[in-house]
């Protein structure tokens, strides 16, 4: 299992500010959104335009072994200034 | 040296200002985004900022490490918490040695800031709550 | 309501910044120019800068009023007298509702300062005394 | 005699801060020029880039009758900011 952090309406919705996920091998963005919108189906219109972030990096489509994966983040659209 | 922060208290212009100057940078272009009123006929009352705190800090570093490695001193900070009408949410500050690019390299921040990195307002309008990026 | 001003004491930015500030304004950028240590080889120690006065408080009302025309805040305000390295000698600011136009219109004061209104720089230099505009 | 107020290098080229000279009718900023330099060949090269200003405000081809002019100013290139 993975710690996911979550923020924003993400949180919100969810109730939570991170949630545990099972994750195949390799990790990719791709795989973290699938397995959260499988745990949590009501944050699915929200996940479509979230981005994922590996060891505070936004990822695209990069693949992670396990052992380089310290911090995982999933991130909705940013709208700070 | 660039100066970057997420910052829980009231922005302090002044401080942030002082931070910019330098001899050789004589023009100073400063970005410092208010919480408003009105966008078309939605009246916001305040806006709540949260950041994902230690990604947010890298981002900006990131940003602020790109421009002064053209020459220019860069100071970027965003307000998180909860800000009521004409608070400052954030601060950009570019100086340089021309003002040509002290504005240029401002502008670029202030969008990049939006664009990349990773801040939230949660908007309390008088009809309901917006979250920002998603309507 | 626009401000400006033809100043002989010191420039106090943060009064000039809340002078900008607006609940409908969410955007406010502002331009300071200070005097600089180097340009080229071209060694500074200090500015003096004279104005006709009351000429150039005409010349900063029109072009203030016509920006805040356009719906904006400006303030504008010269310094004059003998000014050290990295004193302000100008502040430039626009409130606006979005940031676009007020980096727009921002520059376009300050350019527009430089090219029309009567003040002038005696600029002193480690090898001589250089008038602004004439070399 | 018309007061004509100077600035900047002006002033310093004359060592006064207004001079009084003759003009002929109408008013025109080549005439202002004109008398200035042959008053005060010593400020010829900055002359040339000087604008003037009557009443506070940059005259171009403009003629003015007399009663038209309250204040004259040779305005030397600026350079504020």
């Amino acid at each position: 299992m993975y710690t996911v952090k979550l923020f924003a309406i993400l949180a919100e919705q969810v109730g939570q500010a991170e949630v545990q996920l099972q994750l195949p091998t390799p990790i990719t963005a791709g795989a973290v959104k699938a397995a959260m919108q499988a745990a949590f189906p009501q944050t699915s219109s929200v996940l479509a335009d979230c981005l994922v972030a590996v060891n505070q990096t936004f990822i695209d489509q990069e693949e992670f072994a396990p052992s380089e994966v310290t911090e995982l983040a999933l991130i909705p659209p940013v709208s700070g200034g | 040296m660039h100066y970057v922060a997420i910052a829980a208290q009231p922005l302090d212009v002044q401080a942030l200002y002082e931070k910019l100057k330098a001899p050789q940078f004589g023009g100073i272009v400063t970005f410092v985004g208010t919480v408003r009123q009105w966008t078309a006929d939605v009246e916001t009352h305040a806006i709540e900022y949260t950041a994902y705190t230690e990604m947010a800090l890298k981002e900006l570093t990131k940003l602020a490490t790109t421009i002064e490695a053209q020459g220019a001193n860069v100071v970027i900070v965003h307000r998180v918490g909860h800000l009521a009408l004409t608070d400052e949410a954030v601060f950009v500050g570019v100086a340089a040695a021309h003002r040509g690019d002290a504005f240029k390299w401002c502008e670029y921040l202030i969008n990049a800031v939006k664009q990349q990195v990773p801040i939230w307002k949660k908007e309390f309008d008088t009809d309901k709550i917006r979250w920002g990026g998603l309507e």
